[in-house]
């Protein structure tokens, strides 16, 4: 039998005023199941509370309704009373006379009815309430991280320096990311490089990390703090503890005319390669596409001069498992590709180049060796037009969304440009300049000013070459929409920033979701912008939307923050209102009919596969099974169920429906 | 007393109909609705149906509605206030156009409802019922009267019996019980003299299809046995056969509560629902269909023979009828005495 | 006999609309008595069967309210509420329940001023439309005596 | 017909199933659910217009899962009920096998339920003119008279259940109707607890119901409930875009469009 | 094999010839060309800026013609023609009460179901399956071809070709032996309508088209719309004044290069009514 006490706040005058708090008491103390029902001027106050403790023993109380304020403001004070006064923290309800009804109700009956009224849902309710103890789950506390470019170095460091194991893992033969691609970085124009590399060596040499290249996850499993990663370590042909990195089978390698990647296709590297001087491990790999051994079945030059005898042809793709904590992903962003600008020749032309070849002509370790050429002929372009917004903000191309640093890395181009071919002609097309960031609108300033790049408001109809230049035709809307047509020898299209090709297949694989560009989702735009859906999953840098440099680290270091804390606890506690699956007694042994459509509505994949076996080990059924370490309580799986076979702790089946009976009935 | 026969004329019938009517009582007849005929609370004469074989539903509801409140109650922090039924306030019914196997149903019913405890709220509904039968001049291959020790003249449970005299014809009046002389006495115009008649020649030819005791001997040694699976392999388990029969007595007891005040009500069950015998525990003890199935047979041609001296089953066929799956019962106890 | 006070029960999620109807109550803006909250942790877990229940124990108005679209904040429990809603409101209408007295609403937690709105509009209407008599009838089993055939 | 019996008489000589659910003649005009577990039993196998009975309501049937794999004769309304099934998890290729039944009332077999699935894009389901018509009819109605009409055709309904049981995807071990904690549903069979019954009914087979009409077939009463599960799949149909069974993708109830419209919410 | 014709204004004035080379190109190909009995107005560029229904009315008139009159597909050789006729089917297939609000005001029957193609769609689709055996004198030559504005254009409505830089003419023109050049103004404006009001913008725009085409190379421009072709052929003399210089290459309609490349009569095909000679 329940033994229910009910307590009326008059919070001051702020109930009382308008509630006759005299008479909700008393109405309260006439229900089936209530042994004890007061009033008293300030509830949450210290005797306040001593009178609930004091009650809970006296009258050995079952449950506890306070009737005061909002449960969002003082909700953890009661249950924490109740707590203290020795009744579990989750036999306590409050009903909200305050805000949902002295505040906002004239005085007289019908407000001191309502109540009552609501006093009495929270009495049945709480009569259905069962103790219930917080979930504590296991936390490893080793993260992964996915993507070795800038966010993903920065948050395996901080991870590192934090004192907890770091796996990274990168598919590239070499971390860096597009980073490592830059010639120099805005507003500051410090070489990019030159920032970078420091920070790539580090994560080599931290005895926390762990870094796996040429690697991609090939499957994960399991939940926030408890999560089994498989990792596919793709061959690279190259036995990683007897290569030294000396270079030789690099030098030798006879094919050389493969478009190098580094470089954007602008330069070329051998099959077996290390992507660029400063990579990171400074291992080759074989690249078995172009290799000619793995082609014609001979060659095997590298084998004759390597001097450690670390070549290995049959090596072959390893999968290892790994348990980690965490996982940050932080995966990067892809660039647009030709045919998506057939007006404006990308692809057809060979001087019209998109953004980041342009870096790599720039850059002092590109193909040109810093010196601005014309892919076509080697020369260097008198005049030069740049196009921003290349797909991006553009509807019409599917990219409605703006890419957020094209501007900004125009203006740079814009600018090395001017520096480097001297009397030099430089245009920018665009639509609008953004540049809201830290001395980003001083720096499109003095490209404009001090540099005199010529900035033309409106944008580029098309793009065709005629005697050898590249005919520019656009407007300008700032004169009248008057027609502009320039005869350049190099164009650079700011092209727009896309989610990397695999991350639809990669979210999937770690059942985080994602927008309709594909880049992945935050779980909250505002006040959860790290985190994903997914407890224990958090994103970093431009795998969630376009972002810059300085942006990319902070969120990394955000990252590597919501990981510590993680890591902080041993186990990780989490308030028990989540969903769970009945059970009972064999042959039913749940409710449960293991349809599983439950699945497709839970947000947070909470919802996992339970399989009951007799002793032989024979299959009975199949049922839905709510992992409490991922389920965060919504209840559309307790709505969604036929059988009603699920139910949520806190606000179940039987307490909702009785609260409902208890505002409409006399009792 | 001794069966007192007389002649209604075919153009009275509504005389009498109406005559019952205006004397304040309650009439069920058939009616016609969607294709299904069905006893519903006539006004008018000329809404009974005619052409049927045999209703839907049985008579049983007027004595057993699906539904019936017993008791209301009041909580409060003293104890439970009870109010039961008023016994007086159960209306005076006539039931029109009973048949004889579902007039004949209502003796295994009373027998289940008065076997140790008498249930008073079942008997005061029947006393205050009067079945007013039609034989039958129809039938159809779901009609087994004959083979459960009934007929389609026969008069068991009715309170007057009219047997029409051919198509078109004027209507013999048995008159059984003191209920139905009552009718007569109100309405002694109505009723003229009547010769000898044979009424048996006016009657539908119910063929016999099988021998109840020989089936009820058989069932005593045949509990377990495959044909109870084979024969309901294809029983889906529903509670139409239950529902639609006039002799299955199964009912539930349900608090209908609304804070602290409630109503205790009876209503029908079925025991060809797996609930039906579900234990708290989860444990079933007839768990599968053909368990249920088994119970359903035993109970009326073994069990209700063996301890109450009455078979459960009068032969109406309604069972067959309402089945979505052809679960056919002449079909099933004719393969059980021949196994 | 006095004037009819309609009752009218609101399902609320917890971290939209029951917090903006905290805002409403800390703006100090009046509204009906007449309205009672149900708190749920989301609209996702709002339950059909409690609006259906709800007019069988006698309301004549019912309000569901929760977040917006895109600011639920378990993402996605007030679109699959949606969707539940729009065949539940359609089937409702055509078995003939009173769908007008049913009002469906976004309210978040920075519009105090909108719930107290919702609530007095829709009290209004119900008070228009009276009492729910047709499905109270239906609802009243306690004075039919029996079921019969 | 030949074809089927013939293959049928194959998979059961060979084993490759134990048991064919098909339909054989029943009392009178009726037709029934047949269960041939012997070779020279298949002669008993018809298929005409009368066979309307929903086969896949017995591949849950615990007495029919312990014969062993059953093959399955399956017009059009089967298979979808069987697609909806499988997508439920409630069996797979590997226990199970489909004689289809083409609206011609040709045999064609399928290897798989990906077949089946790709086979139905071709059968979409369509309302018949005669439902659609009185599903009109009752829109055209106000509120009151479609509410009184309601509350007259259920309220005869004396919960007999064979509405769920005749509907294969009417499979839970426990029914809500079943539940006493709280009790949602009356247990009695009145005017509410009817409504509530059928509405819940409907709710539940919202975005799965095959349209077979199984519900309908088997009320002995012959109320007319099939009407409002058509009118969901109509409602699903202009809101959602229409209910096919798939094996993949989630269940139109259980997923959403972020662009789902309505009118009604505030 | 039976298809539908929309001819709209200019097949049967100024583009003469056009419809003569269609019908001729698929008589060749026993392709039946039915004419829309009753047909009117597409509302061309002058309804959209009056009224959107009447915009849509029109085109639904011509559709529903179509359909009661038992086609299930037309060819509308007239690039604008075909844009106004597919917009509107595809604006009333998206929005059910413009849909009916439409027919009420066409008083006809309107399914929107009717297959719609343009001339290189129709050409793509019966008449390059069986082309290779009937040519019989490869176009071998340098051509230029035109689109246009309303040829691809919107995509989401036509989802034909891509916007920028499209393809299908130059593939179609490659399989009768052409040498389709890479030029800069496939899709550029001619200037249209304003041929009549402001003859030197056409001038201009045109003369900067046929100019491209002939600093290529190109020995004729092939094109799929009567306006384009009325601007670049008719205005030649103005074109090369503007350019002060005299480009002859000539203006061709796709059909009539498939005509001339399986020898059909040049006078079927109604080359002698261009302006500018037509010499290959």
């Amino acid at each position: 039998m329940s033994r229910i006490g009910v307590f009326v706040c008059h919070c001051g005058e702020n109930i009382s005023a308008t509630v006759n708090c005299q008479k909700v008491a008393e109405t309260a103390s006439g229900y089936e199941g209530v042994v004890h029902s007061v009033d008293y001027k300030y509830m949450c106050s210290d005797p306040g509370q001593t009178l609930i403790k004091q009650a809970i023993k006296d009258k050995n109380l079952t449950g506890v309704v306070v009737a005061a304020c909002s449960p969002r403001m003082h909700e953890p004070t009661f249950r924490k009373a109740c707590n203290e006064g020795g009744l579990n923290p989750f036999m306590c309800e409050m009903a909200n006379l305050r805000e949902h009804c002295s505040w906002v109700h004239d005085k007289g009956d019908l407000t001191t009815e309502k109540a009552i009224d609501v006093v009495r849902t929270q009495v049945e309710k709480v009569k259905r309430n069962q103790p219930l103890t917080d979930i504590k789950v296991p936390v490893t506390k080793t993260a992964l991280v996915i993507g070795g470019g800038i966010a993903g170095i920065q948050t395996s460091l901080d991870i590192a320096n934090c004192g907890h194991k770091v796996i990274l893992i990168e598919k590239d033969p070499s971390i860096g990311g597009h980073m490592s691609q830059l010639s120099e970085t805005f507003p500051t124009l410090d070489c990019s490089q030159c920032i970078l590399t420091p920070r790539m060596v580090e994560v080599a040499q931290h005895p926390n990390i762990t870094l796996y290249t040429y690697a991609e996850l090939e499957s994960l499993d399991g939940f926030i703090g408890n999560f089994t990663a498989k990792i596919r370590k793709k061959a690279k042909s190259i036995d990683e503890k007897l290569c030294t990195g000396c270079g030789l089978c690099t030098t030798k390698c006879p094919t050389k005319k493969i478009p190098s990647e580094f470089n954007e296709g602008l330069g070329f590297r051998p099959a077996v390669y290390v992507p660029f001087p400063q990579a990171v491990p400074n291992i080759p790999v074989i690249d078995r596409i172009n290799c000619t051994y793995y082609i014609k079945g001979k060659c095997k030059v590298c084998e004759k001069v390597c001097p450690t005898k670390a070549i290995v042809f049959d090596q072959e793709d390893e999968i290892i498992e790994v348990a980690v904590g965490a996982i940050v992903v932080a995966t990067g962003f892809g660039i647009k590709q030709p045919d998506f600008f057939p007006e404006y020749g990308y692809g057809k032309y060979p001087d019209v180049i998109t953004g980041m070849q342009f870096e790599r002509l720039a850059s002092a370790s590109g193909p040109t060796f810093g010196e601005i050429k014309r892919p076509s002929d080697g020369q260097v372009p008198k005049k030069i037009v740049f196009i921003a917004c290349a797909g991006s903000r553009d509807e019409a191309k599917g990219i409605p969304y703006c890419s957020k640093i094209c501007c900004m890395y125009t203006a740079k181009h814009a600018m090395l440009y001017q520096h480097k071919v001297h009397g030099g002609e430089s245009t920018v097309f665009y639509m609008d300049i953004r540049a809201a960031g830290k001395n980003y609108e001083e720096f499109v300033r003095r490209a404009i000013e001090e540099d005199t790049v010529k900035y033309v408001r409106g944008r580029v109809s098309r793009v065709y070459e005629k005697n050898g230049k590249l005919i520019v035709k656009g407007v300008d809307t700032l004169l009248g929409a008057m027609p502009v047509e320039i005869e350049a020898d190099m164009v650079v299209l700011a092209t727009a920033g896309v989610a990397n090709p695999g991350a639809e297949e990669l979210a999937q694989k770690l059942h985080i979701s994602y927008d309709g560009y594909k880049f992945f989702a935050e779980s909250h735009p505002k006040l959860k912008p790290i985190e994903t859906n997914t407890g224990g999953i958090m994103v970093a840098g431009a795998c969630q939307s376009i972002r810059d440099i300085p942006e990319s680290v902070s969120m990394a270091s955000g990252a590597a923050v919501k990981v510590a804390c993680l890591f902080s606890q041993n186990e990780l506690t989490r308030e028990p209102l989540i969903a769970v699956v009945n059970r009972c007694a064999a042959p039913l042994y749940s409710t449960c009919v293991g349809c599983f459509l439950c699945q497709s509505a839970c947000p947070y994949q909470a919802i996992e596969r339970e399989e009951i076996k007799d002793r032989s080990g024979k299959l009975i059924k199949s049922i839905a099974k709510v992992n409490p370490g991922l389920c965060q309580g919504c209840g559309t799986c307790v709505a969604f169920c036929r059988s009603r076979s699920i139910d949520i702790q806190g606000y179940t089946h039987d307490q909702v429906y009785n609260e409902v009976m208890a505002l409409l009935n006399e009792y | 007393m001794s069966t007192d026969k007389r002649l209604v004329k075919k153009t009275s019938l509504d005389k009498l109909f109406d005559s019952i009517k205006q004397q304040g009582k309650t009439i069920f007849a058939p009616k016609l609705k969607n294709g299904k005929v069905n006893y519903e609370q006539v006004e008018r004469f000329s809404d009974i149906a005619t052409d049927y074989i045999q209703t839907t539903q049985s008579a049983k509801v007027v004595a057993f509605p699906r539904t019936e409140k017993i008791l209301d109650y009041t909580k409060s922090k003293e104890g439970i206030a009870v109010v039961e039924i008023d016994l007086q306030s159960i209306s005076e019914v006539v039931i029109w156009g009973v048949r004889p196997c579902d007039a004949a149903g209502f003796l295994p019913l009373s027998a289940i409802f008065n076997w140790d405890t008498k249930d008073i709220i079942y008997n005061t509904r029947l006393e205050k019922t009067t079945l007013i039968g039609f034989s039958c001049n129809k039938c159809d291959e779901s009609c087994f009267c004959t083979s459960v020790a009934g007929n389609p003249g026969g008069t068991e449970g009715s309170d007057m019996m009219l047997t029409q005299l051919g198509d078109n014809g004027d209507y013999l009046a048995e008159i059984i019980t003191e209920k139905g002389k009552t009718i007569v006495d109100k309405n002694p115009d109505l009723f003229e003299t009547a010769g000898e008649i044979d009424k048996q020649k006016y009657l539908a030819d119910v063929p016999v299809k099988f021998n109840q005791t020989e089936i009820k001997d058989k069932l005593a040694n045949f509990f377990e046995n495959e044909i109870w699976l084979q024969q309901s392999l294809r029983c889906i388990g529903c509670g139409a056969c239950a529902s639609v029969c006039p002799t299955c007595a199964c009912f539930d007891i349900q608090d209908e509560e609304h804070g602290k005040r409630g109503s205790r009500v009876r209503c029908w069950d079925n025991c060809g629902l797996s609930i039906f015998t579900l234990h708290t525990s989860g444990h079933n003890p007839r768990e599968y269909q053909s368990q249920r199935w088994r119970q359903r047979i035993l109970h009326k041609f073994s069990y209700m023979p063996e301890r109450l001296s009455v078979y459960g089953c009068s032969g109406c066929g309604r069972c067959s009828r309402a089945c979505p799956v052809d679960m056919n019962i002449i079909e099933h106890l004719t393969a059980i005495q021949e196994a | 006999m006095s004037e009819f006070e309609p009752k009218v029960v609101a399902f609320v999620c917890n971290w939209c609309t029951y917090a903006g109807a905290d805002l409403t109550g800390t703006s100090r803006i009046k509204y009906a008595t007449n309205v009672r909250i149900v708190r749920f942790p989301c609209t996702g877990r709002i339950d059909y069967m409690l609006l259906m229940k709800s007019f069988a124990e006698g309301v004549d108005g019912i309000i569901v309210s929760g977040c917006h679209p895109n600011d639920c904040h378990y993402t996605s429990g007030n679109f699959q509420a949606r969707r539940r809603w729009i065949v539940f409101r359609n089937l409702c209408d055509f078995m003939g329940i009173d769908i007008r007295r049913i009002q469906f609403s976004w309210v978040s937690a920075a519009e105090g001023a909108k719930w107290a709105d919702v609530v007095n509009t829709t009290v209004t209407t119900i008070r228009e439309l009276g009492p729910y008599t047709d499905y109270k009838k239906v609802a009243n089993y306690f004075e039919k005596e029996v079921s019969h055939g | 017909m030949d074809e089927l019996k013939k293959r049928a008489k194959e998979l059961l000589e060979t084993g490759a199933v134990k048991v064919v659910i098909g339909y054989e003649q029943g009392t009178g005009n009726k037709t029934r659910a047949a269960f041939i577990q012997k070779p020279e039993e298949v002669s008993r196998l018809i298929f005409d217009s009368r066979c309307v009975l929903n086969l896949a309501v017995y591949l849950n049937k615990p007495e029919v899962k312990q014969i062993g794999k059953p093959a399955i004769v399956a017009p059009i309304p089967v298979l979808r009920a069987i697609i909806q099934l499988a997508s439920e998890n409630q069996f797979t290729d590997d226990n199970l096998l489909i004689l289809g039944i083409t609206p011609e009332s040709k045999f064609v077999e399928f290897n798989k339920l990906a077949d089946v699935e790709t086979y139905l894009d071709q059968h979409l389901i369509e309302i018949e003119a005669r439902d659609k018509e009185i599903l009109e009819k009752l829109d055209k109605m106000s509120v009151e008279e479609r509410w009184n009409f309601w509350v007259e055709e259920l309220s005869p309904c004396f919960k007999c259940y064979a509405c769920r049981a005749a509907c294969p995807m009417c499979y839970c071990h426990r029914c809500t109707v079943e539940m006493n904690q709280p009790q949602w549903i009356s247990v009695p069979s009145h005017q509410l607890g009817n409504i509530e019954w059928h509405f819940m009914r409907a709710m539940h087979l919202a975005g799965r119901c095959v349209d077979c009409n199984a519900c309908a077939n088997a009320c002995p009463i012959a109320i007319p409930l099939n009407l409002l599960t058509k009118k969901t799949l109509e409602e699903i149909k202009v809101s959602f875009g229409g209910y096919k069974p798939t094996l993949t993708g989630g269940h139109i109830m259980s997923t959403f469009k972020p662009n789902d419209k309505e009118n009604f919410i505030r | 094999m039976v298809l539908g014709i929309y001819p709209g204004c200019s097949l049967k004035g100024s583009s003469r010839e056009y419809t003569e080379s269609v019908l001729a190109v698929a008589k060749a190909f026993d392709i039946e060309i039915k004419e829309i009995l009753d047909w009117n107005c597409c509302g061309a560029t002058a309804a959209h800026n009056l009224s959107k229904e009447l915009a849509l009315a029109l085109p639904a008139r011509i559709l529903a013609l179509a359909e009661n009159q038992g086609l299930d597909e037309i060819v509308v050789p007239c690039a604008a023609c075909y844009s106004r006729l597919s917009g509107t089917q595809h604006e009333l297939n998206q929005h059910p009460e413009l849909k009916s609000k439409v027919v009420e005001a066409i008083g006809m029957e309107y399914k929107g179901t009717v297959g719609i193609l343009n001339i290189v769609q129709m050409i793509d689709k019966y008449i390059t399956p069986n082309i290779e055996s009937k040519i019989v004198k490869p176009f071998d030559h340098k051509l230029a071809c035109y689109y246009g504005c309303l040829l691809v254009r919107p995509k989401e409505v036509l989802k034909f070709d891509r916007e920028e830089d499209p393809q299908s003419m130059d593939t179609l023109m490659s399989k009768l032996g052409a040498k389709p050049i890479d030029w800069a103004f496939k899709t550029e404006c001619c200037g249209a309508g304003l041929t009549m009001s402001r003859t030197k913008t056409v001038a201009r725009l045109s003369g900067e088209i046929v100019k491209d085409a002939a600093d290529r190379g190109a020995e004729a421009i092939i094109v799929a719309c009567p306006m384009c072709h009325s601007n670049l052929d008719m205005r030649r003399k103005e074109i090369n004044e503007y350019n002060d210089q005299k480009i002859n290459i000539p203006v061709l309609y796709t059909t009539q290069a498939i005509g001339l490349a399986i020898g059909l009569d040049r006078e079927s095909l109604g080359l002698q009514r261009h302006f500018v000679k037509v010499e290959i």
